[in-house]
């Protein structure tokens, strides 16, 4: 159902076939379906590359394998820590890292969307900054923060601000000032203006930059975790990958997918509960 | 039997006398075109060994006995070279480290996966130490250094030029690789050719290996030139390079088809024991799922095109 | 008369609370040889000039002129967001400085917070000067009340249709007990029938609540319909043109229209407004037409 | 000048103090000078900290230093290749893995924006794929492409695909249907359509799109280059940190922090010649 | 009547190309027991029954209706973007299938495309027919001369007034030579004086270029002044209830409004509108009710 033929679309629903009874069409919708068959075909194909060997085996192992590369992590481990205790590890880093840019970001880039002095402050450090690459800064963040996991969650934190800050800052300087005007002239002081009016106006374009922000710092994660860790599920995929175990590193990659996607999916379930005025 | 349109060498981000081969151009008067690629470790090697981008590579003998296990389609066909001091193990000199006991409960780093962390492992069993007393954390060298001067950590097994670094702030040298070596845990280089190329084209890896050993040649006959080629090679300052030249052992030819090193065909020497050993290494570490035999490793060194380039 | 109440479902209203009675001679307006401009430097331009305006507490006064004379300027002078340049502006006797509580604002396109439910849009001022949420709740549901909204509290605006969305906007500016209720085209996005239907809304709620009314609009009709004077403005820079009395009795049903004290009148300001407005377009095209 | 100001705002302009001559203030805006006195601080602190070695010279090398290694790698090079050659080393990289990124994620943004059939079979692998770290997939990459520059191109590529095809999507997904009503009620055909409306209409949203998109490909160069690169920016960064050589890791930080800006600046201008009605 | 040629410094139009002159006779538009409804199985409501109307050609018919009784669904209809449950739709004897360049519509917002210039935004639909710029270009020109804007064919529409805008739309949907023009309350979203402006101007233009046009507006004193004929509709489902003949002779003035036989027909259209926008509102109000 294109947009080009949305100007018809209402009408002519009623005309298309209808193969399947209605109740299980609610259950089924057509795009599920498509998924899932995308996934079954993508699945096959694997399958078939790996059954008859049309990639070396090294990188490329058989479903089989990674699942019982998967099975074996979950209850043996890898490198002293059980499956989970990678995924602890790295969520907790992403998490510190992210929370520490929300707090950072988020009023810094709302007081640049209100000043303009103090975005020519920091507007330039922060467009200076934003194009490095994350492992480019890497040995001179451990210099200042060591070894420990303070230095990772520098890292995941810097990767993080940017996208943070520039959306509030958007979001603050967009707000529509004809909200301003009607609280004013209802009464409100400052500090109520700000409460009752300016913060949950920037709200939905906070939220946008969250979501984005979320996604980029889940891509640095290999890159936060290739020093000095002993477990997270980025260590584990570079240790494995050092070792040519082609298992492990695919069954990481897989945990990665899904926990990303599970992240994404939080997050757009807090953004439902911080703005539920927009899902109405 | 023809001649390659061109050859791809890998070669490692580290000082052997392969530097003074390509710095001479001695491969290239074969009248081949050459085209070098520089790796930052072994484990990329093996990787590209394994999508069959190059047709001459070095790896250290940890990355070998993997890919050895693991059936990547190429042979030791000559010693890069022998780690002796270049690696240490440094540890901090106000601790008063007196044995490997002592690391217990200190923090000490290595690369993972190099033949440092092989050594550090090695060597940590021999003197009864249980490996999972130290704090043995995967840095690279470089960050390692960094953690160094935060005193981040007490000890690291890494390799020049950082290695000097730490020595410099507060370390001493505790126990090298040629040590270790001694002790019968050797680490080395080897050069090694893809099984394809060098069944389409063998004239060519004896002359490959000829040029090699010019420049080993080269290497120990004149020093002073070959300070300035390395560190022309590597931007690094002459001193460092002057060090770690001292600090790896260049084998002549000669020497290394004896039963020290590669040994003949058919009479492996030493070396596959090291490949043996380093497996049982990596299998205990969790880090190679099996291990062959001895002859399977043999198997995968063959000093057949070194015998041929010394004519015997 | 009834047709509006049914129609919007309103019950007839609560009898206001003794403290929500109108103070009696409160919400005299006196606008004195007003002059706003804007710009600074070269580019400063005089908007409004010599403005005179007197109105009496409880008056229901309708501005009507072009499009671009100043009239949103003016009352953004009475609300105390623009300066004035010159003159005198007063509220009771009290020299206006800034915007406050004691003159309630309602806009155009309603600028409910998308936000707050309905029943918190409507209590938002009496939550900022009073603080105390039941408080504020209790005055807001009175007011919801006013305007036959009771049902929707706990809706989003957006939920609303554009006319109770504006029905919530003059609650949100009468719960605050304003002196003055400035509206500036508040029906003007609305279609003609609900248009017809909120004006009568507005002066059934004026009826219970005399709260004095200063309501700018582009149509005549509606001007004449609901002001007690209409003041027809000119353009560049706005001054008034006239001063027209409305001697239509209240309550005034929609079929005064056809009346001929009405039409009388609706002449009187067509003649003002199509000489001003052609005026205007003549000015402002002249001003648009590229240099190309 | 806060947007809390604005209602107060252009008549309060007129009451500002004016300390500076017109003509003077007119080239001097405050922002700018305070932006540049921004600059200025932290480079005098980076200074002070290089002089007072108040940080290991290891890692923050002075000014000076920096500027050395600058001249020299402009002029000697590093390791075999001379700075402009490096420099375009990444840059083909990064332009090639982004240009096949915009020819494939545009259209099937596009396409998926209108059919949902097509979206239902292309979203989940997308959104699949999107959270994985580039450096977790690099072995798999160079394993089927090799070392060369197919397998940079192709992490960069990866890299660049999603936010181009996501924010294609939204745009093709949200033309306004009125205009589709518009064109075919003045006698448009399909082909028409989508060249003269559609296209057109979604040329906004693609653009912003491609904005993110090559900032967060330029984040990526340096995971892309760490393996069997001879020549580029990354690479240089990447290969000079494993030797301490703390005056080449900061030159080749700036460079990079220069580019990147450089060709948001470049993109920034396409945007302007591409939809010129926005910019009037 | 020169006041507003003036104004807005339209230039008297060039006469008609030859070509241009409408076809007589061409344009005539019947509708037969059109039904239409939307939604599917249980959802499936008819918005518009039993809709029977026959416009001549050349005739401008408006079309006034509460909100939501269907007025755009009808329209949508004749411009071929919804298909009919039931009945007859044909242009000059050719049932409808689709979109189609003989049928001009003017949209509430101007839908000017943003990215094309004002100049190109009407040589649109001749380009998509003969697929020459340069014979649309001298086309759109000559209908940018019509609505008196020839000299702003450079600009983009957001460099444009609303009022500006709207007169480009016209002359975009003209420039195709439409049998039927089909205008969706083209001036609803304008101010009063403007509305007036622009029901001028298109009186004007429609003189010059006598198609049919279907006009639907909300407002009565607009339908008046610009039909031959008005049609009231009522709501739920919407069907007719009024058409009546405005025997007003052109060419009108807006002083019209005050003449007897004006304000007899206005009295007719607003009975029949309140009592149907009445009856639309306690329906939708209604409807609205939270069951909270
Ligand atoms: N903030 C401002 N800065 C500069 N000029 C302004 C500003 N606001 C309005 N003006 C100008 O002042 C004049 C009067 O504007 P105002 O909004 O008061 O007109 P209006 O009568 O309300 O028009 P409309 O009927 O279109 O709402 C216009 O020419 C307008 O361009
Ligand atoms: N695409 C659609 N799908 C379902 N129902 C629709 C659709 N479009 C309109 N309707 C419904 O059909 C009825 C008539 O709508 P229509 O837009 O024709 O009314 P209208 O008379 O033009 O109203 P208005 O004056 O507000 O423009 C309304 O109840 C509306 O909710
Ligand atoms: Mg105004
Ligand atoms: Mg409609």
């Amino acid at each position: 159902m294109s947009v080009v033929e949305t100007a018809r679309e209402p009408a002519q629903r009623a005309a298309r076939p209808r193969l399947l009874p209605a109740r299980l069409r609610a259950a089924l919708p057509r795009t599920r379906l498509l998924t899932a068959l995308t996934a079954a075909t993508l699945f096959a194909l694997w399958w078939l590359a790996a059954h008859y060997a049309w990639v070396n085996p090294l990188f490329l192992p058989s479903p089989k394998a990674v699942w019982d590369a998967f099975v074996r992590t979950a209850t043996v481990g890898y490198q002293g820590s059980l499956l989970h205790e990678h995924l602890i590890a790295s969520l907790y880093r992403v998490l510190a890292g992210y929370t520490l840019a929300c707090l950072v970001g988020i009023p810094l880039g709302i007081v640049m969307g209100l000043s303009r002095d103090v975005k020519a402050v920091f507007d330039p450090v922060i467009e200076f900054y934003r194009p490095l690459p994350p492992l480019a800064l890497y040995t001179l963040i451990v210099m200042w923060l060591g070894i420990g996991d303070a230095s990772k969650v520098a890292i995941l934190f810097l990767a993080a601000l940017p996208p943070l800050t520039i959306s509030s800052m958007h979001a603050a300087a967009s707000v529509d000032p004809r909200y301003v005007k009607a609280a004013k002239s209802l009464g409100a002081n400052s500090r109520q203006l700000f409460r009752h009016v300016f913060l949950p106006a920037c709200l939905p374009g906070i939220c946008t930059g969250m979501r984005i922000s979320l996604g980029f710092t889940y891509t640095v994660l290999v890159a936060a975790e290739i020093v000095a860790a002993t477990a997270g599920l980025g260590w584990m995929i570079w240790d494995a990958s050092k070792f040519l175990l082609g298992d492990i590193v695919i069954m990481g990659l897989f945990v990665l997918a899904f926990t990303g996607m599970a992240l994404d999916f939080l997050i757009r379930l807090t953004e439902r509960a911080l703005t539920p005025w927009r899902f109405r | 039997q023809q001649k390659p349109e061109g050859i791809t060498i890998g070669y490692l981000n580290l000082v052997n006398a392969q530097l003074v081969t390509k710095a001479l151009g001695l491969h290239e008067k074969s009248g081949v075109p050459i085209k070098w690629v520089k790796f930052g470790s072994g484990g990329d090697m093996n990787r590209a060994v394994a999508a069959n981008q190059v047709d001459f590579g070095g790896v250290g003998n940890p990355p070998f006995t993997l890919g050895a296990t693991r059936a990547l389609p190429y042979k030791g066909i000559f010693v890069l070279n022998m780690l002796g001091p270049v690696e240490s193990l440094a540890v901090r000199s106000d601790k008063n480290i007196k044995s490997l006991k002592d690391l217990a409960g200190k923090t000490a780093a290595a690369p993972f996966g190099s033949t440092t962390h092989y050594l550090f492992i090695a060597a940590l069993k021999e003197a009864g130490v249980n490996p999972t007393d130290v704090k043995l954390i995967d840095l690279s060298p470089s960050d390692a250094v960094a953690a160094w001067l935060r005193k981040d950590i007490d000890a690291a097994w890494i390799w020049e030029p950082n290695l000097d670094k730490i020595v410099k702030n507060g370390g001493e040298i505790f126990l090298t690789s040629g040590e270790m070596a001694k002790r019968g845990y050797p680490t080395w280089d080897v050069g090694v050719v893809m099984n394809d190329f060098a069944a389409k084209y063998p004239d060519q890896v004896v002359a490959y290996v000829k040029a090699e050993c010019q420049g080993i040649d080269y290497w120990l006959k004149h020093p002073k030139e070959t300070v300035d080629i390395i560190a022309k090679e590597l931007s690094l300052p002459p001193e460092d390079a002057e060090r770690m030249m001292k600090g790896t052992t260049m084998v002549p030819c000669p020497e290394q088809i004896t039963k020290d090193y590669l040994g003949t065909p058919g009479q492996i020497g030493q070396f596959a024991d090291t490949m043996l050993a380093t497996a049982t290494f990596l299998k205990d570490q969790g880090r190679l799922p099996s291990v062959m035999d001895r002859a399977g490793y043999a198997a995968f060194i063959n000093p057949s095109y070194l015998t041929k380039a010394l004519g015997k | 008369m009834s047709g509006i109440r049914e129609a919007i479902s309103m019950a007839p209203p609560p009898p206001l609370p003794t403290h929500l009675a109108p103070a009696p001679g409160r919400g005299r307006l006196q606008l004195k040889d007003l002059s706003i401009a804007y710009g600074e430097g070269a580019a400063r331009r005089t908007v409004v000039e010599r403005f005179d305006l007197d109105v009496e507490p409880g008056e229901f006064v309708c501005v009507l002129g072009p499009s671009g004379c100043g009239k949103s300027t003016v009352l953004n002078a009475v609300a105390g967001f623009v300066p004035a340049a010159r003159g005198l502006l007063e509220v009771d006797g009290e020299t206006i400085q800034g915007p406050g509580a004691d003159r309630g604002m309602v806009f155009q396109q309603a600028t409910l917070f998308p936000w707050k439910s309905v029943l918190d849009n409507v209590a938002f001022g009496p939550l900022m000067s009073t603080g105390s949420t039941s408080t504020a709740e209790q005055t807001a549901r009175t007011f919801l009340s006013l305007v036959g909204l009771a049902a929707f509290e706990k809706h989003y605006p957006s939920e609303l249709s554009g006319g109770m969305q504006q029905r919530v906007g003059i609650a949100r500016a009468l719960a605050n007990y304003p002196r003055v209720l400035l509206m500036d085209e508040p029906f003007g996005a609305l279609d003609a029938q609900t248009r017809a239907m909120m004006q009568e809304a507005l002066l059934n709620i004026w009826a219970e609540f005399r709260t004095t009314v200063l309501f700018i609009t582009h149509d005549i009709e509606e001007a004449i319909f609901l002001g007690d004077r209409v003041v027809v403005m000119s353009a560049n820079p706005g001054r008034i043109v006239a001063d027209i009395r409305v001697d239509i009795p209240r309550p005034r049903a929609p079929e005064v229209q056809f009346s001929e004290a009405f039409v009388a009148i609706k002449r009187e300001c067509f003649a003002h407004i199509r000489s001003e407005t052609l005026k205007a377009f003549a000015h402002q095209q002249n001003a648009a037409v590229p240099a190309a």
